[in-house]
């Protein structure tokens, strides 16, 4: 029965993926429904499987079999392994999975026959997503690694005539790639070095002291390379924001909630391992400072809505990462939880905005007159409080978890209550130019879409809204630390109420902030990029202190950190590799002249130099 | 009785009389009795060749071996045949009255393969290789239209004759040296051999040619062009059925007569990690799909030959397996583009454009066969890639592992390039929608079960080649 | 010196002078000639080697079939009192070197190599022992050999064939 | 000198390298086959001088022997015939003009 429920869990959008591939093209219209009831499925399996099993955290459940024997000792499994952190991790791939396919049926309606090959890729990505969670050994994990990384390819590319989609699918695949090199080379090491690559192996204690100090050190380097492709860690983030080009539902799922995440998962999945390097927990708890501060920075000047989001994605990985590296794996993975709810909502109400609205301008928007968009700028706001951490919404339990584990490294600390300013800050911004700076519809327009339509547009919005708000509170004491005590018996998570005040405190300062330069002083839309400056010169910036010291920095500052990320960063760094490659291929084709004897000369010359090397 | 130790050759010759015979007939007769005559006789082979998997003998003077190793590889090779003609039905490119001429060489090349896997003896071996290089020599001009034909004709033929010319003065090392030519003559004298440096250049000279048919650098500079000259039949056999003759010769020589010295392991090293490096980064340019399968092509036989140079019992079993699941790759690969080739028979990338919308199983088949050239797990192409790194990670030969792994990524990007012209391009204007023939259909569910099964369950295949490769 | 010694002498300078005359000259025909005279001093060469049968051969099917064939085929392509195009410096010198470094790989492999000798006394190099060895263990090469004979014709003919139908 | 192995395979070696010269300098096709026989047969001479000095058995090298001159003859008469055929093709047999598969 177990075997059966979890073939069922990983097994069935793969089913969904074969059938809608080899469906007739009469039947593509199907293709939806085929993938929503499939995802379905493989949640309530799993729903069933931890009924079935409450007492899943203290024995997990393994199966496995042999699959590939090498000669010495050494073997490849494959198997499933059921314990609190995947049934977690399950839960929300195939919930989110769920809501976002059932948001996709109205999101896509016009895209014709294109439709069923993305409720393909959809079934394709939550399969391996799904696998990659319920793997229970680093090699199988790193085969849906690669599986989830080819999906996400295939689903930014999705409309593939505008060529920034290309490209951005083309800039994906490479970045994650190159950290993905680093994560295939810990998994020989770790093959060489233990033979047995079962997590329950790797994270044994007996593991652990088998391999040295630096070896453990430089193979969770390895794979925090990885880590860092796949969960958008600075300076690999830079592909996150340009997969924004894809489908929103898909930026929902995979760029937001899932895909992401991953990479969160697989550290804590490790934890053991990682916590037995201090370096490789530095390393962590630096990059993600570092990634939690470029993003948040980065979220506060843009006017692309999705850009917004994804900037804060990037931020708010980074900050699940300065979790782990604090020693907290708990309120890591408690704020994915909670991320996962309101980042993807976030995401499915600015896709919904897009779907009106034909634009991701934040200021077309207002202008176009989004005020009239009351339930979904209800569920923003929900989601966006959330995010910046007000009290009572998800964002706020879980982020001040954070803060507390962060308490006795004052630098992270104070990094981490800069961050959740700035959090605060463009969560507000964006509030108040979709509400506040917006102008009143001029004409009623009606839109005639089908009540079907709107009810897949708002089904999954309210139901994840109503996640976003009861979702923080299962960390709490009012709910017995639940959740917490899910992702880890031991969690005490008490909560310190200076620690919550500050928190919030810091919040509002955001909020201020943004109050100020953008209902007060009404900034306007930057008119082109450079116009940007000429907001920084008017005279009116001057009138207040605490305006020079805090509005003008930060936007300077986030308008210089844009700049370095486009032009150093991406540029050079990442762009550079792809690009050195393609022109070693282009000049090794110039040898393949035509010329037969040109050929002949080289092959000659190397059979004399192998006959010379061979004599000698 | 000994003619029946020789029963799948013994088909090969009748096979290859009935294309004879039927270049005598009127046109319209061939038209229509051709084709299905071709498919019978494959089949028929196929069995031929399966009966006489267990056969063991010496026959002609102990200069033709009979054993498990060459059985097994005529089987492969009589499939591969098969394979090839199942996509011959419709070939643009190739006029219809030299299709029996084109049946004629095919499967006299097929037959001078099977010898080849069988020669107990050097002179016997070289003149095999000949054969089948001699028919591939007519069947890549066949194409019809442009120059390039006999372009590519005269290219394969005058590098083909260089290399046969360098085997053959290598050959002459061998018997100047060992005094005999037969294998496990010069095998038992190996000890004394080994000292001579002649010998070693001897040996290398030799396998020239078969590196030659294995496209490994530098002997690879024919293969774009002549991929992208022949039709596209005639390409698909030379990159598999052509390829796996190679291999099957060259596990036969290096396990027998190795000069496993250092020097001789440096060379293979070098060969190996520039094939695979030369192959991915030149295919990633590409913008012909042939040219592109034919870069690939070299980076696969520098895969190889990272197994063949651990010279270890695991390390030509890799060989086999991968060879094996490369046939069946290839393969797939090229039967996409045979369908999807119109009048010019050469498709560029962008004309898979669509290809998902088109036909969802031949891109589904595309798909699967590409992933798995890329090594992409738990495809038969990253199993086997497994193994041949695993043999010789075995052997300390960590700067090939290294660098294979690299070009595993890179080769995933031009492979990817067109997976996804086929699943995410729309078509311009109505798209015509690709009949896929119940043939096609079932050959297609085929390679995509096998692909996936030998990528899952590996297990009882390599079991099955540890046995066979044995001597 | 002996006269075998002379007699080899002079069969090794023509053979190499015709062989150098058959690549250098720039006139195909000239090549062709040449290509026949040195193919008549391999084939004293091969006598000198106690192979008189194989001489003989050579100068058949060597001199007799194949460098007249390649007389008819330079018959048919451009006249040789086309315009010939001028020699490419660069490239004959790079050929140069390459051949020469083959060479000088060749010399050093064969002069640092210590040749075993044959300890046979009874040497039969006659016709009857080489038919036996033909229809002996090398039955099979014999018969693929009249296959490849045959197939090589067949293609030629294909060729031509071809050329018709499209013209 | 006429009883040394040696000097026979420098002969040999001699023509070998003449040939690969030819193989590598001749724009004319014709003249690529030419060559082509000149190492050949550089081959040939090498198989009788084993033959007669090393070999136990004096037949075996002069049976070697036959056989590549029956390959020669094949080899060259498909040579010939492609070149014709590229001849009618581009009216010239330089193999520098046959460079259109290229990249």
């Amino acid at each position: 029965m177990e075997l059966f429920l979890i073939f069922t869990i990983v097994g069935s959008p793969l089913i969904a993926f074969l059938m809608i591939a080899l469906l007739p093209h009469r039947l593509k219209r199907i293709a939806p429904l085929l993938s929503i009831s499939f995802i379905f499925l493989s949640f309530l399996s799993s729903l069933l499987f931890f009924l079935k099993h409450p007492q899943i955290q203290e024995t997990p459940f393994e199966v496995q079999w042999t699959w590939l024997q090498a000669n010495r000792n050494l073997s490849f499994n494959v198997g499933f392994l059921m314990d609190r952190l995947n049934l977690l991790m399950l839960f929300v791939v195939s919930l989110v999975s769920f809501f976002v396919q059932v948001f996709s049926v109205a999101y896509m309606a016009d895209e014709g026959r294109g439709q069923s090959r993305y409720f393909a890729f959809l079934s394709l990505f939550s399969f391996a997503m799904i696998n990659l969670v319920a793997s229970n050994n680093l090699l199988q994990t790193f085969i849906f690694w690669e599986l989830v990384g080819l999906a996400s390819y295939l689903l930014i590319g999705f409309w593939y005539q505008k060529p920034s989609a290309t490209e951005a699918s083309r800039k994906a695949f490479v970045v994650t790639r190159l950290g993905d090199l680093g994560f295939y080379l810990a998994v020989a090491l770790l093959t060489l070095h233990l033979g047995n690559l079962n997590f329950s192996a790797l994270n044994s204690p007996e593991a652990i002291q088998s391999l040295s100090g630096g070896m453990i050190t430089l193979v969770t380097l390895l794979i925090f390379t990885g880590v860092m492709g796949k969960s958008a860690q600075f300076p690999l983030h830079i592909w996150l924001p340009d997969a924004m080009e894809g489908p929103t539902p898909v930026s929902a799922l995979i760029h937001s909630a899932t895909m992401v995440a991953a990479g969160v998962f697989l550290t804590a999945r490790n934890y053991a391992l990682f916590s037995a390097s201090s370096i490789s927990m530095e390393t962590i708890l630096i990059f993600g400072t570092l990634t939690a501060f470029v993003g948040a920075t980065l979220a506060t000047i843009q006017n692309d809505i999705k850009k917004i989001l994804a900037y804060s994605t990037i931020s708010q990985l980074g900050m699940m990462m300065m979790a782990l590296g604090a020693g907290s794996f708990e309120a890591g993975m408690f704020h994915l939880t909670t991320h996962a709810f309101f980042k993807s909502l976030l995401f499915l109400a600015s896709g919904a905005l897009i779907h009106h609205f034909h634009t991701n301008d934040i200021w077309e928007m207002a202008q176009k007159g989004s005020r009239s968009q009351v339930l979904t700028l209800l569920v923003i706001a929900v989601g966006g409080l959330s995010l910046a951490g007000i009290f009572p919404f998800a964002g706020f339990w879980s982020k001040d978890l954070i803060l507390e584990a962060l308490e006795h490294k004052p630098v992270f600390h104070a990094a981490a209550l800069l961050v959740s300013f700035f959090t605060s800050y463009y969560v507000f911004r964006l509030l108040f130019i979709l509400y506040f700076r917006s102008e009143t519809p001029h004409a009623h327009e009606e839109h005639h879409e089908s009540s079907l339509l709107t009810f897949c547009m708002n089904f999954p919005l309210i139901s994840l809204a109503v996640g976003s708000l009861i979702v923080g509170f299962m960390g709490t004491d009012l709910m017995h630390h639940k959740l917490l005590k899910f992702i880890s018996p031991e969690a005490e998570g008490k909560l310190s109420i200076e620690l919550m005040m500050t928190g919030t405190g810091i919040a509002v300062l955001g909020l201020a902030v943004a109050y100020w330069n953008y209902l007060k002083r009404k900034i306007q839309p930057p008119i082109t990029a450079t116009g940007f400056r000429r907001v920084l010169e008017k005279k009116y910036f001057m009138d207040d202190l605490f305006e020079k010291v805090f509005g003008r920095m930060v936007l300077a500052f986030s308008a210089f950190l844009n700049w370095f990320d486009k032009q150093m960063v991406n540029g050079k760094m990442v762009n550079g590799t792809a690009w050195s490659t393609l022109r070693l291929g282009a000049l090794l084709t110039k040898v393949q002249s035509g010329e037969l004897q040109d050929y002949l000369m080289i092959v000659f010359v190397i059979a004399s130099a192998v006959i010379y090397f061979l004599v000698k | 009785m000994t003619s029946s130790l020789f029963l799948p050759e013994i088909f090969m010759m009748i096979i290859a009389t009935v294309f004879f015979l039927f270049i005598f007939l009127k046109e319209e007769t061939v038209k229509k009795y051709l084709y299905p005559c071709s498919l019978i006789l494959g089949a028929i082979t196929m069995i031929a060749s399966f009966f006489s998997l267990s056969q063991k003998g010496l026959i002609f003077f102990n200069t033709y071996e009979i054993n498990a190793f060459s059985q097994s590889f005529k089987l492969i090779l009589a499939a591969s045949l098969f394979l090839i003609v199942t996509i011959s039905d419709r070939t643009p490119s190739l006029n219809a009255e030299v299709k029996p001429e084109f049946f004629l060489f095919l499967s006299t090349a097929t037959l001078a393969m099977m010898m080849l896997t069988s020669a107990a003896e050097l002179i016997t071996l070289f003149i095999a290789l000949e054969l089948a290089s001699t028919s591939q020599y007519i069947l890549v001009p066949l194409r019809r239209g442009k120059l390039l034909n006999a372009e590519s004709g005269i290219k394969y033929l005058l590098f083909g004759a260089a290399a046969s010319a360098l085997t053959l003065y290598g050959l002459s090392f061998i018997f100047g040296t060992a005094q005999t030519t037969f294998i496990r003559d010069i095998a038992t004298r190996l000890p004394d051999l080994l000292h001579q440096p002649i010998f070693g250049v001897g040996f290398f000279l030799t396998s020239v040619g078969f590196l030659f048919k294995l496209a490994a650098f530098p002997f690879h500079f024919w293969a774009p062009d002549v991929y992208e000259g022949a039709a596209t039949q005639v390409t698909a056999f030379i990159a598999t059925t052509s390829k796996a003759a190679a291999v099957a010769v060259l596990i036969k020589l290096i396990y027998l007569l190795s000069p496993s010295s250092d020097t001789f392991t440096s060379v293979l090293v070098l060969l190996s990690l520039l094939s695979m490096s030369l192959g991915n980064l030149a295919a990633m340019i590409q913008k012909d799909m042939k040219r592109m399968l034919a870069y690939s092509s070299i980076a696969q036989a520098g895969y190889l030959l990272a197994g063949l140079l651990s010279q270890s019992p695991e390390g030509y079993a890799a060989v086999v397996f991968y060879i094996i699941s490369y046939l069946i790759m290839n393969f797939s690969a090229f039967m996409v583009l045979a369908r999807i080739a119109e009048s010019d028979d050469n498709p560029q990338i962008k004309n898979f454009t669509g290809l998902a919308d088109r036909s969802p199983l031949l891109a589904l088949t595309l798909l699967i066969s590409l992933l798995s050239l890329a090594g992409i797990p738990p495809l038969a192409g990253f199993t086997g890639k497994w193994f041949l790194f695993s043999a010789a990670m075995a052997k300390g030969h960590w700067l090939v592992v290294l660098i294979g792994v690299i070009n595993s990524v890179i080769s995933l990007y031009y492979y990817l390039m067109v997976i996804k012209e086929a699943y995410l391009g729309k078509v311009e204007g109505n798209a015509n929608t690709l009949v896929v023939d119940i043939k096609t259909r079932l050959i297609s569910y085929a390679a995509i079960i096998s692909l996936v099964i030998m990528g899952v369950f590996p297990t009882p295949l390599i079991h099955w080649i540890e046995g066979m490769v044995r001597f | 010196m002996t006269l075998q010694n002379l007699i080899f002498i002079i069969l090794s300078v023509t053979t190499l002078a015709a062989a150098v005359m058959a690549v250098s000259f720039k006139k195909v025909i000239y090549n062709a000639f040449s290509l026949m005279l040195c193919l008549g001093g391999i084939a004293g060469i091969f006598f000198l080697l106690s192979s008189e049968f194989l001489a003989v051969m050579e100068i058949i099917v060597y001199v007799g079939a194949i460098a007249i064939a390649i007389i008819f085929a330079i018959m048919f392509s451009p006249p040789h009192f086309m315009h010939q195009p001028e020699r490419n410096w660069p490239k004959t010198v790079r050929s140069i070197a390459i051949s020469a470094f083959f060479f000088a790989t060749l010399y050093k492999v064969l002069t640092t190599t210590p040749w075993g000798m044959s300890t046979t006394q009874e040497a039969d190099f006659s016709i009857q022992h080489l038919g036996k060895i033909l229809l002996g263990i090398y039955t099979l090469p014999f018969e693929v050999i009249s296959i490849i004979l045959f197939i090589a014709i067949l293609g030629a003919l294909l060729m031509a064939r071809k050329r018709e139908a499209h013209e | 000198m006429s009883e040394s192995l040696i000097a026979y395979l420098l002969l040999s070696g001699t023509l070998a390298a003449i040939g690969v010269y030819g193989f590598l300098e001749r724009r004319n096709l014709i003249g690529i086959l030419i060559s082509i026989e000149l190492i050949l047969n550089a081959a040939s001479i090498n198989f009788l001088a084993f033959n007669k000095f090393v070999s136990p058995d004096k037949g075996l090298g002069q049976a070697i022997v036959l056989l590549i001159i029956g390959l020669a003859a094949a080899e060259a008469t498909l040579a010939l015939s492609i070149i014709l055929v590229l001849y009618r093709g581009m009216t010239s047999i330089n193999i520098e003009e046959a460079n259109h598969l290229k990249g």
